[in-house]
């Protein structure tokens, strides 16, 4: 991979434009790692301004009523934990703090639901060591588990939700016996899909139409999707189909942003207008996480791209002037 | 739970009790049969093999197509009796939809031993032969085999009923660690390992191929440029404090249409949507149209 | 003992390390090192397929069927046996006749059904997917009010049902640009009007816009990834596990 | 489908489109001469095979991780195309797969042009290769085998993912020629920024008619035409329908209904039409009908599954 670089004598132009691979690679390597480094000891927070389609999101879930049920759709994996990850977290914590019941489904990959489960019980650890009370399943939050075929599920949801999931059963703690999830306090009152208030898919894939062609007239669908898949979904934003989207790392440090500042009731992000708030912050808890923890480092990686690509030209501007002369 | 009532109600022809002899008869005789009329299959006259394959291919499409053209009952429920011979074909077609992607799903998992023998024939015979590179093929060969060793394992002590019964009582604890550790400690990690890794060669393509040469190039450029800047929450809020000292927001529509969110947002939904939108519509049709030709077996080379 | 002993939870991670430094290493040039967590990966992979084959598939959707259910507790039958399911075996069987030199036709018999099967979803799903994409491409061009330029903000949260100049102008922009588009996509007449030439250039420059677009989004993500990836190794390895800061 | 109120028309516009497709098959079936403009990246590929034969290293081929569905058959096709002149020159082929069932159905087609090429002993069965049906793991396996191989060809096509880059760069690292065309939109950028040639959206489509001027695929895409040309229509056609009725007619009665019964107008004081109350969106959007009159009976005893 390395160029040979005898030869005749390069010119500056030449030089800035044929940089050794190997080399660009170190350089944002180092650039990056320094960065977490630096957030981590200086717990650095770089400001954002929320978008609409986050904010949309954010106003929806934020306003979950009281026992108001919230089917979490999780289809990541570790592999995109760096955006979905933190938006997982934010979810999570705005559910659990609003008082929101919710249903963990995943129909892309069993191990999906396990990282779910992982992410529970940090949350959970975290409302401990604040003095909050704890999520408990089957009263609070419940996990349907894997579908293997989601397509096929989500068709039979549209019809008749008790059918698709009527062989789901979960642990009752009180008597320690399985039983169908719909007698658990989160779904017992969940007759039709219109009975869910949102329903949540996290992914880093297109799984997101296959929902919406299903079931997306009968309930709120909000997409939290790395960025890589948002203009496509976008327009299924533009289009109405979708409630909300969160767009990747940016979307989670906005979401995060919204926790802490909130909407105010004219509708200003981290305004304080006299009245009942569009969506409220929560002051004083811990909303800065993950995706604050990444800001600064997606800062300077972005910024040593755009800095190499301007080398790039200049480089080639200085070697055309060259040899126009 | 199933209403015990159920357990009384007669069984169809296809249908059997589980675990009962008739049932294992009737699994037998089926495979029996089946193979049966692929020994039949393989005396057919090569005239006759485009035909069979083509009129196989013409009715799997035939059952989606029968749903796409058939008027939907509405309010599809097993458990009520159709109006009429239009709907009882409609209640037909919706209650053998389960079966028939289950049926389309197992089939094709059950190709998958097809890709598993080209890997095996390439990395034993390799091994077998010491070829070049033969450790490495050692190194794959193992790998696999601990997966499905512990996976299965695993599986098998811990998540079938019987398992999970006998793992309430006594916790098999090293088919679990061992399964993790290959599955959620190393491969899970790789997956990641190789999906974050884009981010070099990414760095590495735009350094490389963006050059303002053309026109194009330079709107690609631009346009790339304006959204990475607009993705970083430190660059918008400063441009913003910046503009915020010419006018502040809402005074005057030119400072605030320079505001880099609004620019973004002006492109992403007046040009970028559009323009993905009326690509995606080209490639929807192409889809269709291959589709069409697959189901039609007109295009050459696949059927026949 | 479970999977959070935090020495398991060790082990987990720095096999994890390792595998990033070995994959990684391709990035300087192809190694030994590399060739070996490779082999490695293709053949947990192809161990895990074919764990999650049965597991996750066959085993409910196939033979699940097949057999039937009995409940546990009572002895009494879930659901009946289905007996036909065992057609699929030499349904499947067929399929590896591939490797048969005379008898490799055959194979042609069920991967036909599962194209025919493929084919027959791509018709019932076409409308459903691009309708609602066809629906909010249509667009009102017609200003209906000259009260204002821009859309003022809106009053007692009811929605403004008037389309202002600056809305109409941007609504055709966008049909526009879809038009454009379009017509650099049409393959079989040459473009004689300078008007349609004209047309179908602006359209791959518009293109470019959203593929210029797509990329400064998508680059977010993969840096994001490792970024996430580099606070594995650095924060939660070696920061938080071998240095125990906190 | 649902044929309820304008239900029925979306069903016939699906068939619109596929009778377009059809006619035009069968008027080029009769013979009559089709034009197809010049898609850039398509000349490249015999540049390319000859570089591989000069070289004597093989030519990659890789459909991402496309399935046995329209657009892996597509991608199988077009290296069918590529394989023919590679056979012809007896330069090595390497096809990598990450679907099994797509790997039979390539497997069988790429034997096929040898035997139809006349150089069946030419045809390694090792060149069709299954490499793994996990995204990443793919994606390792084709990078190792790009840098060991060397190949001096690479053509990518069909449905690529995040992978993309990662084939597409290391490639570009062993100084391949390469040409891409992804179906799945976002990819198209990095394919640009990483290979020598890229065709875009459904130019993919279009490539195998227009390397083999099949009278079947040639006929196919002027129906492809002519159905963009049908969406096109409606777009502009109900752009300008629904923009003159939101500024000249009046909404006067609202479409209430109620659950479990059928819909109905009530008579409202005259307002402007909302966006979702103009007439052509009713095409988009049908309404439902009532509950079932006269309703259903109950089965005396429940089913107990579908039959098979």
């Amino acid at each position: 991979m390395a160029e040979q670089t005898d030869a005749p004598k390069k010119s500056i132009g030449e030089i800035l434009q044929s940089a050794n691979r190997t080399f660009l690679y170190l350089i944002l390597f180092l650039v990056v790692s320094a960065s977490l480094v630096v957030t981590q000891l200086r717990k650095v927070e770089v400001p954002t301004r929320p978008e609409p389609y986050t904010i949309e999101a954010y106003k929806i879930l934020r306003n979950v009523p009281e026992g108001g049920v919230v089917i979490v759709d999780t289809g990541f994996t570790n592999s995109s934990r760096g955006e979905n990850g933190g938006q997982m977290e934010a979810l999570l914590r705005i559910l659990m703090r609003s008082g929101a019941k919710f249903a963990v489904l995943s129909w892309v990959e069993p191990q999906c639901i396990e990282i779910a489960r992982g992410f529970i019980r940090r949350i959970n650890e975290e409302r401990r060591a604040a003095g909050e009370p704890e999520y408990r399943e089957w009263y609070d939050y419940l996990i349907l588990g894997f579908f293997p075929d989601g397509p096929t599920m989500l068709q039979t949801v549209h019809q008749n939700v008790r059918e698709a999931w009527k062989t789901r059963q979960a642990t009752d703690p009180t008597t320690g016996e399985k039983r169908s999830v719909f007698e658990s306090p989160v779904l017992d009152r969940v007759q039709r899909i219109e009975d869910v208030y949102a329903y949540v898919t996290l992914s880093a894939s297109g799984t997101m139409p296959t929902i919406v062609a299903r079931i997306g007239k009968q309930v709120k669908v909000i997409s939290m999707i790395t960025g890589v898949m948002f203009p496509e979904q976008l327009n299924y934003f533009k289009s109405g189909q979708l409630k909300g989207l969160v767009n990747g790392l940016s979307g989670c440090v906005e979401l995060e942003w919204l926790m802490e500042k909130g909407i105010d009731a004219q509708g200003v992000v981290g305004g304080n207008a006299p009245g009942r708030p569009v969506a409220a912050a929560f002051p004083g808890a811990k909303n800065f996480d993950r995706g604050m923890a990444y800001y600064l480092a997606l800062h300077s990686a972005l910024t040593l791209l755009i800095l190499a690509v301007a080398v790039g030209n200049v480089g080639m501007w200085l070697t055309n002037r060259s040899r126009k002369r | 739970m199933i209403p015990v009532a159920q357990a009384a109600q007669p069984l169809s022809f296809w249908q059997a009790e589980p675990g009962s002899t008739r049932m294992w008869l009737l699994i037998l005789a089926a495979v029996v049969v089946g193979f049966l009329v692929v020994a039949a299959l393989l005396r057919a006259p090569t005239r006759a093999r485009p035909v069979i394959v083509s009129t196989v291919t013409f009715l799997g499409g035939l059952y989606f197509v029968l749903h796409f053209l058939w008027p939907t009952a509405q309010d599809y429920s097993p458990d009520e009796v159709p109006r009429n011979a239009v709907e009882g074909f409609s209640f037909w077609l919706q209650g053998t939809l389960p079966s028939v992607t289950a049926f389309a799903q197992s089939l094709g998992a059950m190709l998958l031993g097809i890709g598993i023998y080209s890997l095996l024939s390439i990395h034993l015979g390799r091994l077998l032969k010491r070829q070049k590179d033969w450790f490495f093929s050692l190194v794959f060969t193992l790998s696999m085999a601990a997966m499905i060793l512990f996976g299965y394992w695993d599986w098998i002590s811990r998540l079938t009923p019987e398992g999970a019964r006998a793992a309430a009582e006594t916790p098999s604890v090293f088919p679990h660690f061992a399964k993790d550790l290959l599955f959620g400690g190393l491969f899970i990690n790789m997956d990641a390992v190789m999906f974050s890794i884009i981010a070099f060669f990414i760095f590495s393509a735009a350094y490389r191929a963006f050059r303002i040469r053309s026109v194009e190039s330079t709107i690609l450029l631009g346009t790339a440029l304006i959204v990475m800047l607009g993705l970083m929450g430190g660059v918008v809020v400063s441009q913003d404090s910046l503009l915020n000292s010419i006018a502040q927001p809402g005074e005057s529509v030119i400072v605030d249409s320079l505001r880099l969110p609004t620019i973004r947002s002006w492109i992403q939904d007046n040009l970028q949507s559009p323009s993905i939108r009326a690509m995606e519509f080209g490639l929807a049709i192409g889809g269709l149209a291959m589709a069409l030709r697959l189901w039609l077996s007109i295009e050459k080379g696949v059927s026949h | 003992m479970n999977l959070e002993h935090p020495t398991y939870v060790f082990i987990k991670m720095t096999a994890g390390v390792l595998a990033t430094v070995g994959l990684y290493s391709v990035l300087y040039r192809e190694t030994k090192l590399y060739r070996f967590f490779e082999h490695m990966f293709l053949g947990l992979a192809a161990g895990w397929s074919l764990t999650a084959i049965w597991t996750d598939t066959l085993k409910d959707q196939w033979w699940g069927q097949m057999v039937g259910k009995i409940d546990e507790q009572t002895g009494a039958m879930k659901e009946p046996a289905v007996w036909p399911w065992a057609f699929v075996v030499p349904m499947a069987f067929m399929a590896y006749l591939i490797f048969s030199r005379k008898h490799n036709w055959i194979s042609r018999i069920p991967l036909g059904l599962l194209i025919g099967l493929g084919a027959g979803q791509t018709f019932l799903n076409w409308f459903n997917l691009y309708g609602p994409q066809m629906a909010d491409s249509v667009k009102t061009i017609i200003p209906t009010t000259f009260s204002s330029l821009t859309v003022p903000p809106p009053v007692n949260g009811q929605p403004d049902p008037n389309v202002y100049l600056s809305q109409a102008i941007n609504n055709l922009i966008f049909v526009a640009t879809l038009l454009c588009v379009l017509s650099y996509f049409i393959f079989c007449t040459e473009f004689k009007s300078r008007f349609l030439k004209g047309m179908s250039t602006a359209g791959r420059l518009v293109l470019m816009v959203g593929f210029g677009a797509i990329f400064g989004s998508t680059v977010m993500t993969r840096f994001a990834l490792f970024i996430d990836r580099m606070y594995f190794v650095w924060i939660e390895w070696l920061w938080r596990s071998v240095l125990h800061l906190s | 489908m649902q044929y309820y109120d304008t239900g029925f028309l979306q069903v016939l516009f699906v068939l619109l489109l596929m009778a377009f497709i059809l006619f035009n098959i069968q008027r080029a079936r009769g013979g009559k001469q089709l034009f197809i403009r010049r898609i850039p990246g398509l000349s490249a590929i015999d540049e390319a095979i000859g570089r591989s034969t000069e070289m004597g290293r093989p030519v990659l081929m890789v459909p991402g991780l496309s399935g046995l569905d329209p657009v892996g058959i597509q991608a199988v096709k077009i290296f069918g195309y590529i394989t023919r002149t590679a056979a012809r020159f007896a330069t090595p082929i390497r096809l990598l797969l990450a679907n099994a069932p797509l790997y039979s159905v390539a497997t069988e087609m790429i034997r096929d042009v040898y035997q139809t090429e006349g150089v069946p002993e030419r045809f390694d069965p090792q060149s069709v290769r299954f490499v793994t049906d996990r995204q990443f793991a793919f994606a390792a396996g084709v990078a190792g085998l790009i840098y060991r191989e060397r190949v001096a060809a690479a053509f990518l096509m069909g449905d690529w993912y995040a992978e993309s880059l990662i084939v597409a760069e290391s490639a570009n690292a062993v100084g391949a020629i390469q040409v891409a065309a992804s179906t799945i939109t976002t990819q198209t950028p990095f394919l640009i920024a990483a290979c020598d040639y890229v065709m875009i959206g459904d130019e993919f489509y279009a490539a195998s008619a227009y390397l083999s001027r099949e009278p079947v695929l040639v006929g196919s895409l002027v129906g492809q035409d002519w159905a963009k040309l049908a969406i096109a229509s409606v777009i502009v056609l109900f752009s300008l329908f629904g923009s003159v009725e939101k500024r000249f007619v009046q909404q006067t009665a609202e479409w209430v209904q109620e659950p479990g019964k059928a819909g109905e107008y009530r008579p409202i004081p005259a307002r402007m039409k909302n966006n979702d109350e103009l007439t052509p969106l009713r095409f988009f959007f049908p309404r439902k009908p009532g509950p079932i009159d006269p309703p259903r009976q109950k089965r005396e005893t429940a089913p107990t599954g579908g039959d098979s």
